[in-house]
């Protein structure tokens, strides 16, 4: 059972991910990204992430699929749709795309570690979201910050690189 | 070990740096209370470091005054400092130096007077961090920390080529901290695969040395880094560029002290670290050694800038250090340090007189003066008992030094010992010749009918450089005393052979390490 | 003792600094306070002399030097029969020559700043000669040097001034390598430098191939120092100087540190055969050569200078065979006379306003006569007439050459003491006697005889020329300065002492010295034959020792300017400038910039050609991992 | 399951990976970078469920702070650049060579 709900929710993200970098229209990818993400979601919960998984569906499926596409929303549709789908070497980009792939899946299978606290340790009173506040604001307080500080100053610089222009 | 159960050493490197922060803070326009104010921190300076001599133990080799703090724990960073008797005198030599290389730009700057001490203030504590670190890591900090003072001292307040001379010093300094940098990380994750432990600690890393094998690579990327710096022939021709055009407080930092982290490095890691290589290169080094005090002593001859030639005179008056340091005997290593110390001094010395008349004359050319001997007889008197003191005359401490390395390169092979004996006649030609020129014969140039001898502030900054060249010259003994222990156990690492661990055993430790980590 | 025995040399040094730091102000008294600390010096070392006289040995050590592990040197004074002798010397010739020179420079504007130097050289001498071991000797060794030097180039502006007084520092930096190699080769055998533990130990530590290495070594200090062919060559350029200074630093003291130094090192020398013949062999060689270029000078000086340059042959010789004490007695004799005979030349040119060249001399007497008789006797006692005490010393050199089996230098010096019998004469003849040559040149120059304060230190050194001789005669079977000397430096023992009536060599000694100067009587009072003919019948001799056989020209075309040129545009501006600079260190940074050149063409700016060589880093760093943990 | 899991996150970074060096439209690689980001995020949250460790599932919360800025800077560069261009065809953005 946990297979096959499995096996669905990876052909969901896998294809959602090939259907962002086949698809020529930016709507149409932006539509398979929101794909991906959730069933990235799916398989967060599965791996008994349920917060992560909220975040993901909030974070991403949401709040960046809509800044991107808002974003193409101020540009113009013909323009965005009239640019070549793939690179004048398509063919160079998915060798190393395949590289990577063969790299990455030799060491999934070489790989190995010790299972014997699989599916442990992830929540307090039955809470996952207990557990990570508990660790984050315990262990991870001060990269919690410089955290918040990143976000901050990426708000700043998007600000000043859009405002710059607008002055012009 | 820390007999003062206070941290001296961290108070000495860091007073500049809060009386930079302070001098930051004066408005630019008053600069009479600027130059005040920086020598005072610099004198405060040195008097806090005075303590450290007469609190020195000389019956240990063990690092004094230590301080650890830790820095990064999961890599075995910290902040570690102490002094053993090799340090000593270059933390002494630095804070004795530079109020009176300070004192010496007082009417000599005239641009950016705030800046310029912000500086100096800044150079001196990067200089004396060098010199107090035990921890490789906070060494590799501050030995980088002081280039970019020197890069700015040349750049801003140097002569017409400066941009020129500022590039070449900079690159080819820092192409010599790069292969540090290499050598230094290696040398501690190589440390790391024999000992289990991750550790900067150089007093660790001079007690198990790396099997014989591994040793070359380390040595000989430290080898250029430090020779560089020193610098030994062929690595030279940044110092007459940079010597040139810098202003005269930055000639006598740079002579005096920054050259002098050059030999100080190989006395810290070459020597003890890798015992092997050193006796296998010691023959190399040597060579350029002589070629470097035969050949500095050749250059600085036919050189018509005096700055120039004081410049090609420290090649080879640092051969000399280098010549003791490698020739592997006690008093040719004490020798050496103490050639240090001298070098510091009276070349330091040197370039403060050239800057007495520079700043009248505005030329450093020979040719233009000529007879200043009886326009400003002090003057004259000082240059000559330091040019006396550079061609090492004995009374001075230019002798003590030159004859202790002769020594000690003697009695590791005579022949190098005879060969460097004969070095002695350059430095005569070459200061007495430059001498004669400028201070003898007649009066040929009327601008220098003009020249006013010293004034005050100039005593000042001379009097205890010649209090110096006596005291050593004379009773040496204050100074070998506290250094004795060191150099013997310095020796004793550095003649200790390392056994080899055969191939096969190394192999597969690297690769259980590999696994370990995948 | 300890205490008068350390102000023996401090006294002169208290002199300088004061004479030297407040110059300005002592100015008027700087000859009575340079003299004083002399005087002070010369009769507080009667005291160890008067010790040494009794057979004791004065040695304190006040302090240590240079504390190395391997060796250490002590800073201690010590006086046995050596030093006493040099002791004596120095500080009385030193004195005489003191006074003398209140009058010679007066109202020279560096007065004060002559006395300075003048104590000066006379501490670091007396450190040369009372040290107890080589390094404090050293230490007067290079002293004296700088002080010659300083006083050589004492008129500085003269530029002949200045390049004597640096070719003398130079020249004598040769020798001093020298004297170092042999003083670390002692250190090296011994552990330690001082003469206590050296010369007791000497035959059991060293092997003859060692001590003849120690000995050439410190001979070749001791060549520069004295002098010695080919090193000779900054001593007649010295005569720059105050005459003073040729009287008491190129006559009388400093020159003959060498040998000193070869008597003082005798325990060495004498189980080094091969470097006694060398020793012994320069000084005769030197002794002739010098002697030839005398002849034919006409600047009074330095025919002075040759003559003193021939001296110091005869006393290596004394000391090359192994008859130490011979040495040692010319070494004084010789300080008095020649001393006497720079101040007699200093007092004509004192009043002949610094003329030097005899041609323009005769006749002198009439108006010196108090010098003239004082340059006869001089000139007497180095002619070698007895009863004068040049005669003692140089026959006692010349008999134990003889007898320790060396003909040919015997040979060697007694036609020597002809020619120098000869040259001296020509020099008194031809200035005190005769018929003035340039007519009213005397009186336009108000020529006169020297103030007291300067003949009464002649005299002086007049009468000890006439009497120094006599401690070098037999009394009661016992030469008392041969029993002095050779309680410390006894005479090398030869194997088969040649014995010769010695009647006989006085003879064949005085004769010499009669002849010469007999010669110089029929050549320049008589003149029947005249000088010049002499040179034109030998012109190309004549020309050449009148060229002092171009040796000086010889060093600087063939030596000194090569040199130079190959510093200045071989290895300055070739192998420097070019190949190090150019080539090496700015090479790098220009392949540095072509490799950049090369790279410059896969920076295609596309951002995608960025990531696929970003991609391909991952690939191989990462496969590399791969293949590494399979 | 652990390696089906691992294999997936692989393929999500190597797809993203080529939709960046493949695709010309901007934006759409702005996607891709999505897409590989959460592949190796995916990889934390898979780690810590099979170590049993939250601690890799904190980190991927670090992760999406970190994607979302970069989202947030990267569109104002799309912004910007396509206000100077009039196109966000990577092809025109080539200002890295003079």
């Amino acid at each position: 059972m946990e297979a096959i709900v499995f096996y669905i929710l990876a052909i969901i993200t896998v294809g959602g991910g090939l259907g962002v970098v086949i698809s020529q229209n930016p709507f149409r990818a932006a539509l398979w990204m929101v794909l991906t993400f959730v069933g990235i979601a799916g398989l967060f919960v599965m791996l008994h992430a349920q917060f992560n998984a909220m975040l993901q569906l909030i974070v991403y499926a949401g709040a960046i699929a809509i800044m991107i596409a808002l974003t193409m929303m101020v540009m113009d549709r013909r323009n965005l749709n009239a640019i070549g789908r793939f690179n004048p070497q398509p063919l160079w980009a998915a060798m190393f795309g395949a590289g990577i792939l063969a790299d990455l899946a030799v060491l999934a299978l070489k790989f190995k570690i010790d299972l014997s606290n699989a599916g442990k340790n992830l929540a307090i009173d039955g809470s996952n979201t207990k557990m990570i506040g508990d660790v984050l604001f315990k262990h991870y307080l001060f990269p919690f910050e410089i955290t918040a500080i990143i976000l901050l100053v990426a708000l700043l610089g998007a600000v000043v690189l859009t405002k710059k222009d607008i002055n012009q | 070990m820390n007999q003062l159960h206070f941290p001296i050493l961290s108070l000495i490197t860091f007073i500049p740096l809060m009386g930079a922060f302070f001098v930051a803070l004066i408005n630019e326009k008053n600069e009479n209370l600027i130059k005040w104010f920086t020598f005072i921190i610099l004198v405060i300076d040195f008097i806090v470091s005075l303590p450290l001599f007469f609190y020195f133990d000389p019956t240990t080799y063990h690092m004094q005054f230590v301080e650890r703090v830790p820095w990064i724990k999961s890599l075995g960073f910290e902040y570690h400092v102490g002094v053993d008797g090799i340090s000593l005198f270059l933390v002494l030599l630095t804070t004795f130096l530079t109020p009176l290389a300070q004192l010496s730009t007082w009417s000599a700057i005239d641009k950016k007077v705030k800046l310029f001490n912000i500086v100096i203030l800044l150079m001196q504590t990067g200089m004396l961090g060098v010199f107090i670190s035990i921890d490789m890591f906070l060494f590799y900090v501050f030995w980088e920390v002081q280039l970019i003072p020197m890069y700015l001292m040349i750049g801003i307040w140097g002569g017409p080529n400066r941009v020129f001379a500022t590039m070449k010093f900079f690159l080819y300094t820092f192409a010599g901290s790069v292969f540090m940098m290499i050598a230094i990380m290696a040398l501690y994750f190589l440390n790391h695969h024999f000992t289990g432990t991750y550790t900067s600690d150089m007093v660790k890393l001079m007690a198990t040395p790396l099997p014989a094998h591994l040793q070359m690579w380390l040595f000989l990327a430290f080898f250029i880094a430090f020779a560089i710096k020193v610098p030994m022939w062929p690595f030279h021709t940044w110092l007459p560029w940079a010597h040139v055009e810098a202003p005269t407080a930055g000639s006598v930092i740079l002579a005096g002290i920054l050259l002098k982290m050059g030999t100080y490095g190989f006395l810290r890691f070459n020597l003890p670290m890798f015992p092997d290589m050193t006796h296998a290169f010691a023959l190399l080094v040597i060579i350029l050694s002589i070629i470097g005090i035969f050949y500095g002593a050749f250059v600085a001859m036919v050189q018509p800038d005096i700055k120039k030639l004081v410049a090609y005179s420290s090649v080879s008056h640092l051969g000399y250090s280098m010549l003791g340091m490698f020739a592997l005997t006690q008093v040719g290593l004490e020798g050496s340090i103490l050639q240090m110390l001298n070098h510091g001094i009276s070349t330091g010395a040197l370039f403060l007189i050239v800057g007495i008349i520079y700043e009248r004359r505005h030329t450093r050319l020979i040719s233009e003066y000529g007879g200043l001997a009886s326009l400003i007889p002090v003057f004259s008197v000082f240059f000559m008992i330091f040019t006396l003191s550079s061609i090492a005359v004995p009374g001075t401490n230019g002798f003590v030094g030159e004859f202790m390395i002769l020594l000690g390169a003697f009695l590791a092979k005579p022949i190098y010992g005879i060969i460097v004996a004969f070095g002695g006649l350059f430095s005569a030609i070459y200061m007495l010749t430059m001498y004669k020129r400028v201070v003898f014969l007649k009066v040929t140039n009327p601008k220098n009918l003009e020249l006013k001898d010293m004034n005050k502030r100039e005593w000042a900054y001379m009097l205890p450089l010649l209090l110096f060249v006596f005291w050593i010259g004379l009773y040496p003994n204050t100074f070998l005393s506290k250094m004795r222990v060191s150099v013997e156990h310095l020796l004793q690492q550095t003649n200790r052979s390392v056994k080899v661990i055969d191939k096969t055993q190394e192999a597969q430790l690297i690769k259980t390490v590999v696994v370990k980590k995948g | 003792m300890s205490g008068i025995l350390l102000f023996v040399v401090l006294a002169p040094l208290i002199g300088f600094l004061i004479n030297g730091i407040f110059g300005k102000w002592t100015k008027p008294y700087a000859g009575v306070i340079a003299s004083l600390a002399l005087a002070t010096s010369f009769v507080l070392g009667l005291f160890p002399i008067m010790s040494v006289l009794h057979g004791n040995i004065v040695e304190h050590i006040y302090y240590t030097w240079l504390p190395f592990k391997e060796v250490v040197i002590p800073f201690g004074l010590r006086v046995d029969a050596l030093s006493a002798v040099m002791l004596f010397v120095v500080t009385f010739v030193s004195t005489m020559i003191h006074i003398y020179s209140i009058g010679y420079m007066h109202g020279d504007p560096g007065y004060s700043r002559f006395f300075a130097y003048l104590n000066l050289f006379v501490t670091s001498m007396l450190l040369l000669v009372l040290g107890n071991n080589y390094l404090l000797m050293f230490v007067g060794w290079e002293g004296v040097g700088l002080c010659s030097y300083l006083l050589i180039g004492f008129w500085y502006e003269k530029d002949t001034a200045s390049d004597a007084g640096e070719k003398a520092f130079v020249v004598n930096r040769i020798g001093d390598a020298g004297f170092t190699i042999g003083v670390m080769f002692i250190i090296y055998y011994f552990g330690s430098a001082t003469y206590a533990d050296v010369f007791p130990r000497a035959e059991e530590v060293l092997n003859s191939t060692a001590a003849t290495i120690i000995g050439l070594a410190l001979f070749l200090g001791a060549m520069g120092k004295s002098a010695q062919f080919p090193l000779y060559i900054w001593l007649t350029d010295a005569m720059e100087g105050p005459t003073p200074v040729s009287s008491l630093i190129h006559a009388a003291t400093m020159v003959t540190a060498g040998v000193y130094m070869v008597a003082r090192s005798n325990a060495i020398f004498s189980m080094a055969p091969i470097a006694q013949e060398v020793v012994a062999s320069v000084g005769a060689f030197t002794a002739f050569y010098a002697a030839t270029m005398a002849l034919t000078h006409k600047d009074i000086k330095r025919i002075l200078a040759y003559s003193t340059l021939s001296q110091l042959g005869y006393m290596f010789i004394g000391v090359g065979v192994g008859a130490y004490w011979t040495g040692m007695f010319h070494l004084m004799t010789h300080a008095f006379f020649k001393g006497l005979l720079f101040l007699g030349a200093g007092a004509v040119m004192h009043s002949m306003r610094g003329l030097l060249s005899i041609d323009l001399m005769g006749g002198l007497r009439k108006y010196m006569p108090q010098t003239a008789i004082l340059m006869v006797i001089a000139s007497l006692a180095i002619g070698g007439i007895p009863p004068f005490a040049g005669f003692f010393s140089k026959d006692a050199i010349l008999a134990h050459a003889l007898e320790f089996g060396h003909p040919i230098i015997w040979v060697v010096g007694e036609i020597t003491a002809f020619m120098t019998a000869f040259y001296m004469f020509r020099f008194v003849f031809t200035v005190f006697y005769g018929e003035e040559k340039v007519p009213g040149l005397y009186h336009d120059l108000h020529t006169h005889e020297a103030p007291a304060v300067m003949t009464i230190p002649m005299w002086t050194l007049g009468i000890l020329s006439m009497v120094g001789g006599f401690v070098g005669l037999h009394i009661g079977g016992v030469v008392p300065f041969e029993h002095l000397i050779t309680q410390i430096a006894p005479n090398t023992e030869v194997a088969n002492e040649a014995h010769y009536s010695e009647t006989v060599l006085i003879g064949v000694s005085v004769t010499m010295g009669i002849l010469g100067i007999l010669a110089a009587w029929i050549i320049y009072i008589k003149k029947i034959i005249t000088a010049e003919s002499i040179a034109r019948a030998f012109k190309p001799i004549y020309t050449l020792l009148a060229n002092t056989y171009y040796v000086d020209e010889f060093v600087a075309c063939c030596i000194v300017k090569p040199f130079w040129w190959v510093s200045r545009n071989f290895l300055w501006k070739i192998v420097d400038v070019i190949l190090i600079d150019k080539g090496m260190v700015d090479g790098a940074g220009w392949l540095a910039s072509r490799v950049g050149y090369l790279l410059r063409f896969i920076q295609t700016g596309f951002v995608n050609h960025y990531a696929y060589w970003v991609s391909l880093g991952v690939i191989v760093l990462s496969g590399w991992y791969i293949v590494k943990i399979i | 399951m652990l390696v089906q899991y691992m294999i997936v996150s692989a393929l999500l970074i190597a797809i993203g990976a080529t939709g960046v060096m493949i695709k010309r439209n901007f934006m759409i690689v702005l996607m891709s970078l999505e897409i590989m980001i959460n592949g190796a995020g995916m990889l934390l949250i898979v780690m810590a469920y099979y170590l049993g460790n939250v601690s890799g599932q904190v980190m991927f919360l670090f992760v999406a702070a970190v994607a979302a800025s970069e989202t947030a800077v990267g569109l104002a560069i799309a912004v910007m650049m396509y206000k100077r261009k009039g196109s966000v065809d990577i092809n025109d953005f080539s200002m890295l060579k003079k």
